[in-house]
C-alpha cells in the first residue's frame, strides 16, 4: 500500500494495482456478498459492477476533494455519509433507468453501502491523496471489482444456462447448478483458486512484494 | 469378536490420522462395504435390466478413473486399490434413477471424488459423504432427468420401461388414497416395498437386499448399530406421530420405512466412517438428526424424500458434534471406553 | 398475535432463507470469523443481539419518522446511521457497565456494521411489509441463521486444519467450496415454507 | 477540543448535511416520477397484451389472496365490456406465482400471464413455456382443474412439475376466477375476500 501514495505512481500503476494486486474480490476477498449473489447472469454482473465503479469513483472524488476541511474526529462517520448518499442517487437513478435489472439486483446495490472496499479505499487512498490520483484508483478498485465480476457472472451463466447476456452460446445440456447458490459459492472458489494460481505463476514475480 | 476391531477402533485411526498402518483396515472396511451391497445391486440388475448394469458399472469406472487422474495429476500416491473410489461409485450409481443417460454418472462422480473428497485432502478428511454430494449435485443440476423414474419390469431382457412416480413422490403430489388406489391394499404395498417392484433409484427399491447387507455389516462388526437403530427408530416414530393425515398417531411408519431411501441410507450412508460422529452418544444424536431431518422434508418439505439431504444436513454437523463430545470426556475417553463395553 | 406465522418466519429466515447459504450476504464477515470457534461462538452472540436491537429501532423510525415525513428515499443512509449508532452506542455503555464482556465481545461490535446482513433485515422488512412483532421475529432468525452458519462452518475449518489441500485452493477458495457443499445440502430445506 | 475544532465539527456537518441533502432531493425529484411511470407503464403494458382488442383498461379496485396484494380491471372496446383481468397469486413449491389472468365477458379465459415466480430454475419455471399456458384458453371456471395424464377437457399437469403446476392451475386462476365471478356477476363490493 505504502508505494500508491507516492507521488511517482503512474495512474496506469493505480488501475494495475486494482486489478490485479489488490483485486477486491480475488486478493483481497472483500465484497463477496455482491460476487455470488448477482453473478448468476451477466447482465445483472454488469450492472452491479457499474454501480459500484460508479460509487467507489464518486466516492473517492467526494473524499478526495474535501479532505483537507473534514476534521479528523468525525472523519469515518462522514466517509459512511458521504458513501451512503452516493449509493442512494445510484440506486435511484438505477431503478428509473434499468427497472428489470433493478427488480433483481436493487437488494445489493442498497447495500452496497456496507462494503467494507469502499471505506477502505476512502479511508485509506482518498483521504489522503490529490483529486486526480484518487479517481484513478477508484477507477482502479471499481474495474477490478468489475472485471471479477464479469468473469463469475460469465462463467456461471455460460456452464449454467449455455447463455451469455441472455443469448444461447452453448446447445447442451447446462449444469443448473450453477446459477443457483451452492454452484456460485463453487463457482467463486474455483475462480479464486485459478486466480491465486495464475498470479502465484505469472505476477507475483514481477517485483512485487506483499 | 476378539480379533475383530471395533468399529469404534478403526474410525478413530481412520479419521484422526490415515497412517499407513490403517491402509490394509481401511481397504478391507471398503471392499467388505461394496461385497455388502452385491444383494442391493442384483435386485438393481433384476428389476431394472442392463441399463442398471451399465450405469452402476460406468459409474464405478468413473469414480475410480476421477480419483486416478486427479492423484496422478497432483503428484499424490495413487490410492485407488483402497476400494474407497469403487464403494463411492457404487453407492453413486445405486442412488440413481434408471433411465439417465450417460454422462449424468460421470459428471456425478467427478464431483463426488475430485469436489468432495479429494479437495478436502483425501479419504479421512471429507466432511460430506462423496456419493450423496454427487447425487444431490445431479438433482440440483439436472432436475428433470434426476426424476424420470422407470417401472420396474422384473424381466432382464424388458426394454424401455414405462415412466411412473416412486412411491413417495405420489404420496407428496396425490396422497395416501392414490397410493393405496395404485397398489391395492398395505400388504400389497408393503410386499412391493420389501421386494422392491416399485419405482426408485436402481439400489434402494428393495428394503430387504438393503437390510441383508446391513445385517452383514452389523454382525461382522463392521459397523455399529448405533447410527441405524437410532435414525430408523426416530425416522418410524416421527412417520408414526406426524404422517397421518389430519390426527396424530395415525401414520403408517412400515410404510414410510421400507420406502424410498432410508435403509440404503441409515445402514451405508450414515454411517461411513469419516463423515458421521466417532463418539457412540454423537452417533445417536446424529441418527436422530438423520430421522427427524428425513420425515421433516418427507412431510413438510418440496422434495418427495429426504434422506439425501438429511444425511448431506447431520454431515455438516458431524465435526461440531464430535467436537462437543470429545472434550466433553477429554482424555477419559478411554477409560470411558472400556466402561462402555 | 398469530404465533405459527412467527415461528414459520423464524425457521425460514434461519433455515430455508438462511442469508449466508442462499442470499449469499454477510460473507466477508462470515469467512473473516469462522476460522475459529471462540471466535464464531462470540460473533453469534453479538451479532444476534445487535440485529434485533437494529432492526427494532429502524422498524420504528421508518415507521414513525420516515413514512409520515415522506422521505423513505433516505432509508439507506438512515439505516445505516441507525447501525453505526447503535454499535458505537453499544459499544461505549458495554464498556462501562460490563468491562468483562466487552474485553470477550467488544472486538465483534466494531466488525458489525460492516456485515451487510445487518442493513439487509431491516431493508427487506420494509419491503415486505412486516409489523413489528414480525421483524423481530424476522431479525432473530436472521442472527440465529446466520450464527448457525458461522458455527458450522468454523468446526469444520478446525476439522480442516490438518487436511493437505492443494496450494491454489488453500484458505478461502476452498472455504468457499465448503461453504457451496453446505449451501447444497442446506437445499434440502428448500420448500418447506413458501412465505 | 478547543472552540475552533468543534467549530470546524459544526461547520462540516452543516455544509455536508446542506450539500448533500440538496443533490439528494434533486436526484430523487427528478428519477421518482421516472420511477413510478415505468411501473405504470410495465403494467399497462401487461394488460394490453393480454386483451389487445380493448380499447381501455380501467381498474376496478383489489382484492387480497394469501395475504398478497390482487387487483382487477375491466376492459371496453367502445361502450362494450369486452373482459376483466385479475392479479391473483397461487402458493407454489418456493414462492408465490404472481399471475395475471384475463377472462372474456363470459367469464372464460382468454390468456394468463406469469409476472413472477421464485420455483426452481430448470423445473418448476416450465410454468412459463407457452404451449402449456395455452392449455388455460377458452376454459372456463368448472374446466380449471389439473390433471395428470393427457387431457383437452382440463389442464394437464407438467410431469415432475405437479406443485408448481397445481400452484396455478387450482390456486392462482382459479381463485381469480371465482373472485371475479363472484365480484363483478354478483355486482358485490370492492373488497373481496378469498376462500
Amino acid at each position: 500500500m505504502a508505494e500508491a501514495t507516492e507521488e511517482q505512481v503512474s495512474y496506469w500503476e493505480l488501475i494495475k494495482n486494482g486489478i490485479l494486486k489488490e483485486n477486491t474480490i480475488f486478493r483481497l476477498a472483500l465484497s463477496l456478498c455482491p460476487a455470488i449473489a448477482v453473478t448468476n447472469n451477466v447482465k445483472n454482473g454488469f450492472f452491479m459492477g457499474l454501480a459500484v465503479v460508479l460509487v467507489q469513483v464518486m466516492v473517492n472524488f467526494t473524499i478526495s476533494a474535501m479532505r483537507k476541511f473534514i476534521h479528523q474526529r468525525i472523519r469515518l462517520p462522514i466517509f459512511m455519509l458521504v458513501i451512503s448518499g452516493w449509493v442512494t442517487i445510484v440506486n435511484l437513478v438505477m431503478d428509473a433507468a434499468v427497472p428489470d435489472v433493478y427488480r433483481e439486483v436493487g437488494m445489493y446495490i442498497q447495500l452496497i453501502v456496507a462494503f467494507a472496499s469502499i471505506l477502505a479505499r476512502a479511508e485509506m487512498f482518498a483521504s489522503k491523496n490529490r483529486i486526480v490520483p484518487s479517481v484513478f484508483d477508484g477507477i482502479g478498485m471499481g474495474t477490478g471489482f468489475f472485471i471479477a465480476l464479469m468473469i463469475i457472472s460469465a462463467f456461471r451463466e455460460l456452464i449454467g444456462k449455455g447463455q451469455l447476456w441472455g443469448f444461447p452460446i452453448i446447445d447442451a445440456k447446462p449444469l443448473l447448478i450453477l446459477i443457483l447458490p451452492a454452484g456460485g459459492f463453487f463457482a467463486v472458489g474455483i475462480l479464486m483458486a485459478a486466480f491465486n494460481w495464475v498470479y502465484a505463476k505469472y505476477f507475483s514475480s514481477g517485483g512485487h512484494s506483499h | 469378536m476378539e480379533t475383530v476391531r471395533t468399529p469404534k477402533e478403526q474410525q478413530l485411526i481412520i479419521s484422526a490420522s490415515p497412517h499407513i498402518r490403517s491402509e490394509e483396515t481401511t481397504s478391507r472396511i471398503m471392499w467388505s462395504v461394496s461385497a455388502a451391497l452385491l444383494p442391493a445391486t442384483i435386485m438393481a440388475a433384476y428389476f431394472f435390466g442392463p441399463k442398471a448394469i451399465f450405469l452402476i458399472a460406468l459409474t464405478i469406472v468413473s469414480a475410480v478413473a476421477a480419483e486416478y487422474a486427479y492423484q496422478r495429476a497432483m503428484n499424490k500416491e495413487v490410492t485407488v486399490c483402497d476400494g474407497s473410489a469403487f464403494l463411492t461409485g457404487l453407492l453413486l450409481g445405486l442412488n440413481l434413477p434408471p433411465t439417465v443417460p450417460f454422462y449424468i454418472p460421470i459428471v456425478g462422480s467427478v464431483v463426488a471424488i475430485v469436489l468432495t473428497k479429494q479437495l478436502f485432502g483425501g479419504l479421512g478428511f471429507n466432511v460430506f459423504n462423496p456419493a450423496l454430494i454427487g447425487r444431490a449435485f445431479l438433482l440440483i443440476s439436472f432436475p428433470k432427468l434426476m426424476t424420470i423414474w422407470a417401472e420396474p419390469t422384473a424381466q432382464f431382457v424388458a426394454m424401455d420401461a414405462k415412466t411412473t412416480a416412486t412411491p413417495l413422490g405420489i404420496m407428496k403430489t396425490e396422497g395416501l388414497a392414490k397410493l393405496m388406489e395404485v397398489f391395492g391394499d398395505k400388504v400389497s404395498l408393503y410386499k412391493s416395498l420389501a421386494v422392491g417392484n416399485v419405482a426408485g433409484s436402481l439400489g434402494e427399491t428393495s428394503a430387504i437386499a438393503v437390510l441383508v447387507g446391513g445385517i452383514f455389516l452389523l454382525i461382522r462388526g463392521y459397523i455399529s448399530w448405533h447410527i441405524p437403530v437410532s435414525f430408523l427408530g426416530s425416522a418410524a416414530v416421527l412417520a408414526w406421530i406426524f404422517g397421518g393425515k389430519g390426527a396424530l398417531f395415525t401414520g403408517d411408519p412400515i410404510m414410510h420405512l421400507l420406502s424410498g431411501g432410508l435403509m440404503l441410507g441409515a445402514f451405508f450412508m450414515a454411517t461411513d466412517y469419516v463423515t458421521s460422529p466417532s463418539v457412540k452418544k454423537g452417533q445417536l444424536l446424529f441418527g436422530v438428526g438423520c430421522g427427524f431431518l428425513t420425515m421433516l422434508i418427507r412431510l413438510k418439505g418440496g422434495y418427495p424424500e429426504g434422506v439425501m439431504f438429511a444425511i448431506l444436513i447431520m454431515n455438516c454437523f458431524t465435526p461440531l458434534i464430535d467436537r462437543s463430545f470429545k472434550s466433553e470426556v477429554f482424555g477419559a475417553v478411554k477409560v470411558k471406553k472400556e466402561a462402555a463395553k | 398475535m398469530d404465533f405459527g406465522k412467527l415461528f414459520e418466519l423464524v425457521v425460514s429466515s434461519s433455515l430455508v432463507n438462511n442469508y449466508v447459504f442462499t442470499m449469499f450476504l454477510g460473507l466477508c464477515i462470515f469467512f473473516g470469523v469462522s476460522k475459529k470457534m471462540e471466535t464464531a461462538i462470540g460473533m453469534s452472540i453479538t451479532f444476534t443481539t445487535v440485529m434485533m436491537i437494529s432492526a427494532a429501532i429502524s422498524w420504528m423510525v421508518f415507521k414513525f419518522i420516515m413514512v409520515p415525513l415522506n422521505i423513505e428515499y433516505l432509508m439507506i443512509i438512515v439505516f445505516i446511521g441507525i447501525v453505526a449508532g447503535l454499535v458505537q452506542g453499544s459499544d461505549t455503555v458495554m464498556r462501562k457497565v460490563a468491562p468483562d464482556l466487552y474485553n470477550k465481545l467488544g472486538i465483534y461490535l466494531a466488525l458489525i456494521s460492516t456485515n451487510c446482513i445487518i442493513l439487509a433485515v431491516p431493508l427487506s422488512s420494509v419491503g415486505n411489509k412486516y409489523n413489528f412483532i414480525e421483524t423481530i421475529a424476522f431479525a432473530l432468525g436472521s442472527g440465529l441463521g446466520f450464527s448457525l452458519a458461522m458455527i458450522i462452518m468454523a468446526s469444520i475449518r478446525e476439522k480442516l486444519e490438518l487436511a493437505e489441500v492443494p496450494g491454489p485452493f488453500k484458505g478461502l477458495p476452498m472455504a468457499f467450496v465448503i461453504t457451496g457443499l453446505i449451501a447444497l445440502a442446506f437445499t434440502g430445506f428448500s420448500g418447506l415454507i413458501t412465505l | 477540543m478547543t472552540t475552533k475544532d468543534i467549530l470546524k465539527i459544526v461547520a462540516n456537518l452543516v455544509v455536508i448535511y446542506l450539500v448533500g441533502g440538496a443533490i439528494l432531493s434533486y436526484v430523487h425529484a427528478n428519477t421518482s416520477p421516472i420511477r413510478y411511470q415505468n411501473n405504470i407503464i410495465a403494467e399497462e403494458k401487461a394488460l394490453k397484451l393480454l386483451i389487445p382488442d380493448a380499447d381501455k383498461i380501467e381498474k376496478m379496485g383489489d382484492w387480497e389472496i394469501h395475504e398478497k396484494h390482487g387487483k382487477y380491471w375491466k376492459a371496453t372496446k367502445g361502450e362494450e365490456v369486452i373482459g376483466y383481468v385479475v392479479l391473483s397469486f397461487g402458493k407454489g413449491y418456493s414462492s408465490y406465482i404472481k399471475t395475471l389472468i384475463a377472462v372474456d365477458k363470459d367469464f372464460k379465459v382468454m390468456k394468463i400471464e406469469i409476472l413472477d415466480h421464485k420455483e426452481t430454475p430448470g423445473l418448476g419455471d416450465e410454468i412459463l413455456v407457452p404451449a402449456w399456458k395455452d392449455q388455460f384458453v377458452g376454459k372456463d371456471f368448472d374446466h380449471i382443474k389439473l390433471v395428470k395424464g393427457e387431457t383437452k377437457e382440463y389442464i394437464q399437469a407438467i410431469t415432475g412439475v405437479t406443485i408448481s403446476s397445481r400452484a396455478v392451475t387450482d390456486d392462482a386462476v382459479k381463485n381469480g376466477v371465482k373472485f371475479l365471478i363472484d365480484t363483478v356477476k354478483g355486482g358485490g363490493a370492492a373488497h373481496g375476500g378469498s376462500h
